[in-house]
C-alpha cells in the first residue's frame, strides 16, 4: 500500500491523476536538472550530491507507481551506501575543495552528440510505441481469502463497525460468515484485520516470487556480491 | 484380525498410496535423521572441550534416536494395521494427477467438506478370505524450491522398509557408539572419529526416509563421503588413505550409474523427483519399458559398487582399513545395504525393467548369484579376520540382491535385517579379539583365543551359526525364504514370481561355503595353541554387552518371519505369528508391483540345511580332526596341512592361486586396464601414427609441394603476384588509418560504442 | 481514510496536519530528553544539581538555552563550501522527520501506514550519513573532515546489526508494517498465554540488546562517540558550526534518539498496546501516544544511562565490535529465530 | 498516468549518463554515470513492472540494485588502486594500450 494509493482512496481518480502527475512532473525536473548538474558540474562532491537527489527522485518515482518496497531498497542501497562509497571515494582520493577544472575531457561536442542522437532515437521509438498505453494501478488484493465462518468475538472491532450487515446486533458467542464480497467492500487497512484473510501487498509478492521463481538469480546474486566483496578487498588492499 | 494380509493371493493393489495425516511419529520422523547430524556438528565444535571428547553427544542423540526410532515403529504398527482409508485424508493415485503441482496440505479441503475416496481394488484375496488392507505410507513433505516450472520438494516418506531400517540403523550405530568409545579409547582423532561416526548415521537415516530421488542422491553421496573419512580414519599409513581412495573412486563409477539411472527416471517420469509417484507410473505403465530397462541397469552398476557385488567389489574388502566399529556399521547397517535399499526402494523399476516376473534368469539376480559364490569362495585364502567377514559380506550382499532379482522381495528385506545383527556382532567380535591380540592375522596373532576370550567366544560362534544359516537361527529364517522365493525346481508352488533354478544352485553352493569359511575362520581364531604374543584378556563390558546384544538378536531375530504353515502345518491356514516381518514391511500400495509370495517347501528347508551342514563339516573334519592331529604330532603350531590338497592336487593349486590373487580382479583394473592403455594400446596408437598417420600425411606434403611448384611457376608469379601486392598495400594503408582510432581511450570506445548501437537501433526502426 | 475526531478534513488539511504533527512528534521528545537526561538526570549521576536558575528548578533553562543559540552569529568558515555548508544540517534533520513518520502512536493514530513501515524507516535514518559527510567535507578544516569519515565509517558499519536485529523481529512478526508489528504483538501468545501478548523483548531479546547498542553508536553518543570526541577532534563534523544551524545538529542528535527509541518501542516493547486491553478499541487513540512516550523515556533512560557512565571506545574497538561480534550474533539470531519459525 | 512519461524520463536520464561517461575524465565522476544509466534501467524495469501489473519488474529492479552495490565497491577499489599507483584518477591518462 503506497501512499499515493492510500491517496487513491480518498480521492476520485481523475484528481489522483492530477495530483499524481503534479507530483511527477516537479520530480521529474528536479531529477532532469540534478543529472544534468552531475554530469556538468566541475566540483566532485557537488556531482555526488546532486546524484542523491536524482536517485532521491528515483526513489520517489518507485513509490509513485506503487513500489515502496524498491523505493525503500533505492534509499537504503543508492544513498545510504553507494553514494556514501562514493563520497569516500573522493575524500580518500584528496578531491579540493571547490570547482576542479580538469575533470571533463576536451571532447564535449562528441559526448552531447552521442547523447542526443541516443535520445532522439529512443524517445521516437517509445512515443512511436506507447503512445497510448496507460498506466492503472489495481488496488492490491487478497490472494488468500475464503469464506469464513468466525465467532462475533473473534473479530476485531474496526471490521464489525465496517461491516454492520454483515453483523447487525450479534455478538458474543454468535456464529457469522464473512464472505468475499462484504470481504471486497473493506479498505485494506480494515482488510488485513479480517481473520482468515491473507493480504499479499507488494512485498509479500516480491518475496514470493525472489524465493520460487527466481531463487537461482536470488543466489547468483548473493554469490556475486560476496565475490564483489572479496574482489574490492584484494584489489584496495595495500600490499 | 483384519490386520493380517493374505499371503497367498496376488493382492489386488488397492488405489492408495499415501497419507499426509498419521501418528505423529510417523509425520515428525525429520527428527531422527536430524539429531545424529546435529550431534556432528556439536561434536565438530565443542567436542574436544567435553571430558568424554564428545562421545557422550555422539551416544545421546544416537540413543534418543533409537528410542524414537522404535516408538516410530510402534506406531508403523499401529497405523499399518488401523489406518482407515476410507476417511477424507487420503490422497489416491487418480486424484493426485489431478492436482500433483498442490502441496499436499492442499488436500483438506478448506470448506470442510470431506472428500470421499472410492478404493476401487477388486477383493481379490479370496483364497484366504480377506480383504487386502493397504500399507499406506506416511509423507510429509515441502516445496524447497520452485525452478523452472518444476516444484523442488523436500520431505520424508515413511513405510515399513522405512521404519525397519531407522530400528535398524539406530540399534547397530548405538552399540557400535558404545563399543567405540573402549575401541577407539586414547585415538589422536577420537572427537572427529565419533563427529563422523554420528554424520554416518545421520546420513543414512535421511537416506532411508527420502522422501525423493534428489535427496536419495544427496544422502547416498554423504554416506560416500562419510565412509570415506572414517575408512581413511588413520590416514598417516599409506594403505589406510589408499583404501578410502580405493573405496570413494570405486564408488564414483557406480555413481555415475546412479546419476544417469535417476536422470533417466526423473525425465521418463514426465518430471518428477518424487519416489511414490515415480514407482506409480512405473507400475501403472506410464513409463515406457526401454526407458525402465535402462533405468534399472544404470542403477545396477550404482548397487554393484554400492553394495560390493562383483566385479565392482573390490573396494570392500580394502575398506576394512578404517576402525573395527565402522567396518561393523558399513557391513551391517549404513553404506553397503544403501544399495539394496535403493532396489528396494525403487522396486517397480526393477521388477518391469528387468522383466523379473515369470521368467528364469535376468541380469540382477545373475550379479546376485554369482557374488555369493564368488565372494564366498575369495573368503577360503584371508588371513586376515576381518577380510574374511569382509567376503562373507559381500556373499550375503549376494543373497540380498539375488533375493531382488528374483522377486522375494519380502526375503531380501528380511535377510538384510537378520544380516545386520549377527554381521555387526561378528565384525565387533573379531574387533575384540584384535583389540586383545593388537592385530587382525588369524594365522600368525591368534588361536585358542576361547580359552582367553569367553564371551566374546560365545557370541561369535552364536553369529556364525546364525551367518551358516543353522535352524533355528536368524540366518536359516531368511535365507530358506530366499531359497523358496528363487522358484527354482519348481519349489514355491505356482505363487513363485519365476522359476529361477540357476539361482537355487548357486544359493544352495553358497550356503555350504557360508558354513565352511566361518568353521575356517572360528578354528584359527579360538581354536588351536595361540601363535601371538602377549598376554591377552576378554574385553571389557563396552565391548562385551553390545557382542551380547546383538547375538540375541542374531539367535532370535528369525522368529519374526515364520513361513506360513510354519507350526500350523497347513500352509493355507494363517496363523497370527506368522509372517509378522513381511506384513510389517511389505507396501501394499499402488507403488508397488504386485509381487507374489512362494509358498514354502520343507524339503527344500530339509535339503538346504543338509548341503549347509556338509560345508561345515567337511571344513571341520579338515581343521579340527586333520591340522589338529598334525599339529598333535608334530608339536606344532600348524594352521593348515603342509602337504595340503591345495598344493599337491594339481586344478585346485591353481583355483587357490586365482582365489589368492582374488580372480586377478585387481590385476585386471590395475595391470591391464591401466597398463593396457599406457602400454601397448599407445605404442599402437604411435605406430598408427607414424606410418599409417604420417605416411598419409607426408604424401600429402609432396604432392602439395609438387602442384605448388607448379602453380608457382604458372599462375602465381604471373597473376596472383599482383593482386597479393595490391591487397597488401590496402591493408596497410587502412591499417594506417584506423590505427587512429585505437587510441586508447576508454571513452571515445565508449562512444563509438554508443553510436553504433544508436545508429543499427535507429536502422532497426526504420526498417520496421 | 482515517478520520479524526470524527471530522472530515481534506486531503491537503491532513497533509498540513500530518506535517505538523509530525514536527511535534520528533521535537517534542527531543526538548524533553534535553531537560531530563542532559540537564537534570547527568547531574544525578554526576551528584549534583544541574541548571536551577532559569523557572522552577531549572525548568526553562531549555528556552534560555535556545534563546542562546539564536542570538549567536552565524558564521562561516572563509573557504567553506557555503551551500552545502548550510544544508547539511537540515539534511540530517529532514532523515529524523522522514522516520517518525512510520511510527504508530494508535490503531488509527499514524501520519503514514507504510507497507515496506520499518524498512523504510531503517532505509531513511541512513540518510544521516550524507549530512554529516556533506558538514565534515564543506567546513573545510581537518577536524571536520576526519570526524565527518569516523562518522559515516561508524554509522555504516553499525548500520548493519541495526537492519539484522530488526530481521527477528520481522520474521517473528511476519510484516514489515509497524502496526501490523504491534498488533502481533499484541494478539501474539506465549506458550498458549495471551494475557500478556507477546512483546518481542521476551523473544527477541538478543536483537533488542543488539538493536539498543546499534543504536547508541548510530546517535554517535558515549561510549561510541569517537566521530565528535572533543579530546582529539575538538567536536568532529560540528567543528565549524556555530549558532542557530549547531542547534540543529543538536536537536538532530536527541530527536533522532528519541525517534529511534520510539521504533525500539514498537518493535520490542509493544508500541502503544499496555496489556489487558483490546488492541481495537477506540480508547488507544487517545492514550496510545501517551504509552509510546512512556516506553519511549524506558528506552531512552537506558542509552542515557550508558550514555553517562561508560568511558570511549578507541576506533579499532568500535570497528571490531560491529564487524566481529554484533554481525555475527545477529546473523545467528536471524537463523535461529527462522528456524524456530518455520517449526512452530 | 502514461506509461510513457516514465520511459521518457529513463530516456532523459539514461542519455545523460551516457554523457557523463563519455565525457568525464574523472574515475568517481565515470561511475557516478554509470550509476545514472542503471537507474535509467531501474524505472524503465518497474515502470514496466506496473503496466503489466506484476512484480517481476520489481524483483529485476532490487537486482539491479544488488548488482550496482556490488559494481561500485569493485569500482571504487580499482579507483583507489589506480590513486595509489599514478597519483591521478584521470582515465584518459590511461591509454598505454594505445595503438
Amino acid at each position: 500500500m503506497s501512499v499515493l494509493a492510500q491517496v487513491a482512496n480518498e480521492l476520485t481518480s481523475s484528481e489522483v491523476d492530477i495530483a499524481q502527475n503534479i507530483a511527477f512532473g516537479i520530480i521529474a525536473a528536479a531529477m532532469i536538472f540534478s543529472a544534468f548538474k552531475t554530469v556538468t558540474t566541475a566540483n566532485v562532491v557537488h556531482a555526488a550530491l546532486y546524484l542523491v537527489i536524482v536517485l532521491a527522485g528515483v526513489a520517489a518515482i518507485f513509490i509513485l507507481l506503487g513500489s515502496d518496497f524498491v523505493g525503500a531498497t533505492q534509499v537504503l542501497v543508492y544513498i545510504g551506501a553507494i553514494v556514501v562509497l562514493f563520497l569516500f571515494g573522493i575524500m580518500l582520493t584528496k578531491a579540493q575543495l571547490g570547482d576542479d577544472e580538469t575533470v571533463e575531457t576536451e571532447r564535449r561536442s562528441m559526448g552531447a552528440l552521442v547523447g542526443v542522437l541516443l535520445l532522439v532515437v529512443m524517445g521516437y521509438a517509445l512515443v512511436d510505441t506507447f503512445e497510448n498505453a496507460e498506466l492503472e494501478f489495481s488496488d492490491p488484493e487478497p490472494i488468500a481469502f475464503s469464506e469464513i465462518d468466525v465467532k462475533v468475538s473473534d473479530v476485531p472491532t474496526p471490521v464489525v463497525d465496517a461491516l454492520p450487515d454483515v453483523f447487525g446486533d450479534r455478538g458474543g458467542d454468535d456464529i457469522v460468515t464473512i464472505t468475499g464480497a462484504d470481504f471486497a467492500t473493506l479498505v485494506p487497512e480494515v482488510q488485513r484485520r479480517v481473520p482468515g484473510a491473507e493480504v499479499f501487498g507488494n512485498n509479500k509478492q516480491i518475496a514470493d516470487s525472489i524465493f520460487s521463481q527466481y531463487i537461482v538469480p536470488f543466489e547468483a546474486v548473493s554469490v556475486l556480491l560476496l565475490a564483489a566483496l572479496i574482489g574490492a578487498i584484494v584489489v584496495a588492499r595495500k600490499e | 484380525m483384519s490386520g493380517l494380509m493374505s499371503f497367498l493371493a496376488v493382492e489386488a493393489v488397492p488405489d492408495v498410496s499415501f497419507t499426509t495425516d498419521a501418528n505423529w511419529f510417523l509425520e515428525n520422523v525429520w527428527i531422527i535423521p536430524l539429531l545424529p547430524v546435529l550431534s556432528f556438528f556439536a561434536i565438530i565444535f565443542f567436542g574436544k572441550r567435553l571430558p568424554q571428547g564428545g562421545a557422550e553427544i555422539g551416544i545421546a542423540a544416537v540413543g534418543v534416536a533409537f528410542v524414537l526410532a522404535v516408538l516410530t515403529n510402534i506406531a508403523w504398527l499401529d497405523h499399518r494395521d488401523n489406518f482407515d482409508y476410507h476417511d477424507g485424508q487420503t490422497r489416491t493415485h487418480s486424484e493426485k494427477h489431478s492436482d500433483g503441482d498442490d502441496h499436499a496440505s492442499a488436500v483438506i479441503d478448506v470448506d470442510g467438506v470431506p472428500e470421499t475416496v472410492v478404493l476401487s481394488f477388486a477383493e481379490e484375496g479370496e483364497d484366504a478370505g480377506e480383504e487386502s488392507h493397504p500399507s499406506v505410507a506416511v509423507v510429509n513433505e515441502m516445496s524447497w524450491l520452485t525452478n523452472g516450472g518444476i516444484d523442488f520438494k523436500a520431505g520424508t516418506m515413511l513405510d515399513g522398509p522405512a521404519a525397519l531400517m531407522l530400528f535398524v540403523v539406530t540399534l547397530i550405530s548405538l552399540l557400535v557408539h558404545i563399543y567405540s568409545t573402549d575401541y577407539v579409547s586414547g585415538d589422536r582423532r577420537y572427537t572427529h572419529f565419533f563427529a563422523f561416526l554420528s554424520l554416518f548415521t545421520g546420513s543414512m537415516l535421511a537416506y532411508v526416509v527420502s522422501h525423493n530421488i534428489l535427496q536419495m542422491i544427496v544422502t547416498w553421496e554423504l554416506v560416500g563421503l562419510c565412509s570415506f573419512a572414517l575408512i581413511g580414519h588413520w590416514w598417516e599409513e599409506k594403505p589406510n588413505s589408499d583404501a578410502a581412495l580405493k573405496a570413494f573412486l570405486t564408488n564414483r563409477v557406480g555413481d555415475i550409474g546412479l546419476l544417469v539411472g535417476m536422470v533417466i527416471l526423473f525425465f521418463s517420469a514426465g518430471g518428477t523427483f518424487d519416489v511414490i509417484e515415480i514407482n506409480e507410473k512405473a507400475v501403472s505403465g506410464e513409463i515406457s519399458q526401454t526407458a525402465l530397462t535402462w533405468a534399472a541397469i544404470s542403477l545396477t552398476a550404482a548397487v554393484m559398487s554400492k553394495s560390493g557385488q562383483f566385479v565392482l567389489h573390490t573396494w570392500l574388502p580394502d575398506a576394512m582399513a578404517g576402525p573395527t566399529p565402522v567396518s561393523a556399521l558399513i557391513h551391517a547397517a549404513t553404506l553397503v545395504v544403501a544399495g539394496v535399499f535403493m532396489i528396494a526402494r525403487l522396486y517397480p523399476v526393477f521388477w518391469y525393467g528387468f522383466v523379473i516376473p515369470g521368467s528364469s534368469i535376468n541380469g540382477l539376480a545373475l550379479i546376485g548369484s554369482i557374488t555369493v559364490v564368488f565372494g564366498g569362495l575369495l573368503a577360503f585364502v584371508q588371513n586376515d579376520i576381518k577380510k574374511v567377514l569382509a567376503y562373507s559380506t559381500v556373499s550375503q550382499l549376494g543373497y540380498m540382491v539375488l533375493a531382488l532379482g528374483v522377486g522375494a522381495w519380502t526375503a531380501a528385506i528380511f535377510h538384510l535385517f537378520t544380516h545386520a545383527f549377527f554381521k555387526a556382532g561378528l565384525f565387533l567380535g573379531s574387533g575384540s579379539v584384535a583389540h586383545s591380540v593388537h592385530s587382525f592375522d588369524m594365522k600368525n596373532d591368534m588361536g585358542g583365543m576361547r580359552k582367553f576370550m569367553p564371551t566374546t567366544f560365545k557370541t561369535f560362534i552364536i553369529c556364525s551359526i546364525a551367518l551358516a544359516g543353522v535352524f533355528p537361527f536368524a540366518g536359516f529364517w531368511s535365507k530358506d525364504e530366499i531359497l523358496v522365493g528363487t522358484g527354482g525346481f519348481g519349489v514355491g508352488a505356482e505363487k513363485a514370481n519365476g522359476e529361477y533354478t540357476l539361482m537355487l544352485v548357486m544359493g544352495l553352493v553358497g550356503a555350504m561355503l557360508t558354513g565352511a569359511y566361518m568353521t575356517r575362520c572360528i578354528y584359527l581364531t579360538f581354536f588351536g595353541e595361540f601363535r601371538g604374543h602377549g598376554h591377552p584378556h576378554e574385553s571389557g563390558p563396552r565391548i562385551t554387552i553390545p557382542l551380547i546384544i546383538l547375538s540375541v538378536f542374531a539367535f532370535g531375530a528369525g522368529f519374526l518371519n515364520f513361513p506360513p504353515g510354519f507350526l500350523t502345518g497347513d500352509a493355507k491356514k494363517p496363523s497370527f505369528w506368522q509372517e509378522r516381518f513381511g506384513h510389517f514391511v511389505e507396501p501394499l500400495a499402488a507403488y508397488f508391483p504386485p509381487i507374489s509370495h512362494s509358498v514354502p517347501s520343507w524339503w527344500l528347508a530339509i535339503i538346504a540345511s543338509v548341503i549347509g551342514l556338509i560345508g561345515p563339516a567337511i571344513a571341520y573334519f579338515y581343521y579340527f580332526v586333520l591340522v589338529d592331529r598334525k599339529a598333535n604330532e608334530t608339536g606344532e603350531k600348524l594352521t593348515e596341512l603342509p602337504n595340503g590338497p591345495t598344493s599337491s592336487i594339481g586344478f585346485l593349486k591353481a583355483g587357490h592361486t586365482l582365489l589368492v590373487n582374488k580372480y586377478y580382479l585387481d590385476h585386471l583394473y590395475q595391470n591391464v586396464i591401466v597398463g593396457f592403455t599406457k602400454g601397448p594400446l599407445s605404442k599402437a596408437a604411435y605406430w598408427f601414427n607414424q606410418n599409417v598417420l604420417d605416411g598419409v600425411v607426408d604424401e600429402a606434403g609432396r604432392s602439395a609441394e609438387r602442384s605448388g611448384r607448379f602453380i608457382y611457376r604458372f599462375i602465381d608469379q604471373g597473376f596472383i603476384e599482383g593482386v597479393v601486392n595490391g591487397s597488401g598495400r590496402a591493408s596497410s594503408t587502412g591499417g594506417q588509418g584506423l590505427r587512429k582510432i585505437q587510441t586508447g581511450k576508454v571513452q571515445q570506445y565508449a562512444a563509438l560504442l554508443f553510436a553504433g548501437a544508436t545508429v543499427l537501433a535507429g536502422i532497426f526502426m526504420i526498417v520496421n | 481514510m482515517s478520520p479524526i475526531l470524527s471530522i472530515e478534513i481534506p486531503f491537503w488539511g491532513q497533509t498540513i496536519f500530518r506535517s505538523i504533527g509530525g514536527l511535534a512528534a520528533a521535537l517534542g521528545p527531543a526538548g524533553l530528553l534535553v531537560y531530563i537526561y542532559l540537564f537534570k538526570l547527568m547531574s544525578f549521576v554526576q551528584s549534583r544539581l544541574g541548571p536551577m536558575e532559569a523557572g522552577p528548578q531549572g525548568s526553562l533553562q531549555l528556552l534560555a538555552e535556545v534563546g542562546k543559540f539564536f542570538q549567536k552569529e552565524d558564521i562561516f568558515p572563509e573557504k567553506a563550501d557555503r551551500i552545502v555548508f548550510a544544508l547539511a544540517p537540515f539534511v540530517v534533520l529532514m532523515s529524523t522527520f522522514l522516520l517518525v513518520l512510520v511510527v504508530p502512536f494508535g490503531p488509527d493514530a499514524w501520519f503514514v501506514n507504510l507497507d515496506t513501515g520499518i524498512y523504510f524507516a531503517l532505509a531513511v535514518s541512513s540518510v544521516s550519513v550524507i549530512g554529516i559527510l556533506m558538514a565534515g567535507w564543506a567546513s573545510a578544516s581537518k577536524y571536520s573532515l576526519l570526524g565527518g569519515l569516523r562518522a559515516a565509517g561508524q554509522l555504516i558499519a553499525y548500520e548493519l546489526p541495526l537492519v539484522l536485529a530488526v530481521m527477528g523481529v520481522v520474521i517473528q512478526a511476519g510484516t514489515l508494517n509497524m502496526q501490523d508489528i504491534v498488533l502481533a504483538q499484541a494478539e501474539g501468545e506465549i506458550f498458549g498465554f495471551g494475557g500478556l501478548g507477546n512483546p518481542f523483548i521476551l523473544t527477541q531479546f538478543v536483537g533488542f540488546v543488539i538493536f539498543l547498542i546499534a543504536m547508541q553508536a548510530e546517535l554517535t553518543q558515549p561510549p561510541f562517540d569517537m566521530p565528535v570526541a572533543e579530546s582529539e577532534l575538538v567536536t568532529g563534523y560540528m567543528t565549524e558550526y556555530s549558532g542557530i544551524r549547531f542547534l540543529l545538529f543538536f536537536v538532530g542528535e536527541f530527536a533522532t534518539a528519541g525517534v529511534f527509541s520510539m521504533i525500539a518501542a514498537v518493535l520490542f516493547l509493544g508500541g502503544w498496546w499496555v496489556p489487558g486491553l483490546d488492541p481495537d478499541s477506540n480508547l488507544f487513540n487517545i492514550i496510545g501516544p501517551a504509552v509510546l512516550l512512556g516506553k519511549m523515556f524506558i528506552v531512552t533512560t537506558l542509552i542515557f544511562w550508558f550514555r553517562f557512565t561508560y568511558p570511549r571506545f578507541r576506533e579499532d574497538q568500535l570497528q571490531k565490535i560491529a564487524w566481529k561480534f554484533l554481525i555475527p550474533i545477529s546473523l545467528a539470531n536471524i537463523v535461529v529465530t527462522g528456524v524456530l519459525k518455520v517449526v512452530f | 498516468m502514461m506509461l510513457n512519461q516514465f520511459l521518457l524520463l529513463a530516456a532523459v536520464l539514461f542519455c545523460l549518463g551516457v554523457y557523463g561517461v563519455l565525457t568525464r575524465r574523472n574515475g568517481v565522476l565515470v561511475l557516478m554515470s554509470v550509476e545514472l544509466i542503471l537507474n535509467a534501467v531501474n524505472i524503465n524495469l518497474v515502470a514496466f513492472g506496473a503496466f503489466q501489473d506484476n512484480v517481476v519488474g520489481d524483483v529485476f529492479a532490487v537486482f539491479v540494485i544488488a548488482v550496482a552495490a556490488a559494481e561500485v565497491g569493485v569500482g571504487l577499489a580499482m579507483v583507489l588502486l589506480m590513486y595509489r599507483n599514478r597519483k591521478s584518477i584521470d582515465f584518459t591518462e590511461v591509454d598505454m594500450l594505445k595503438g
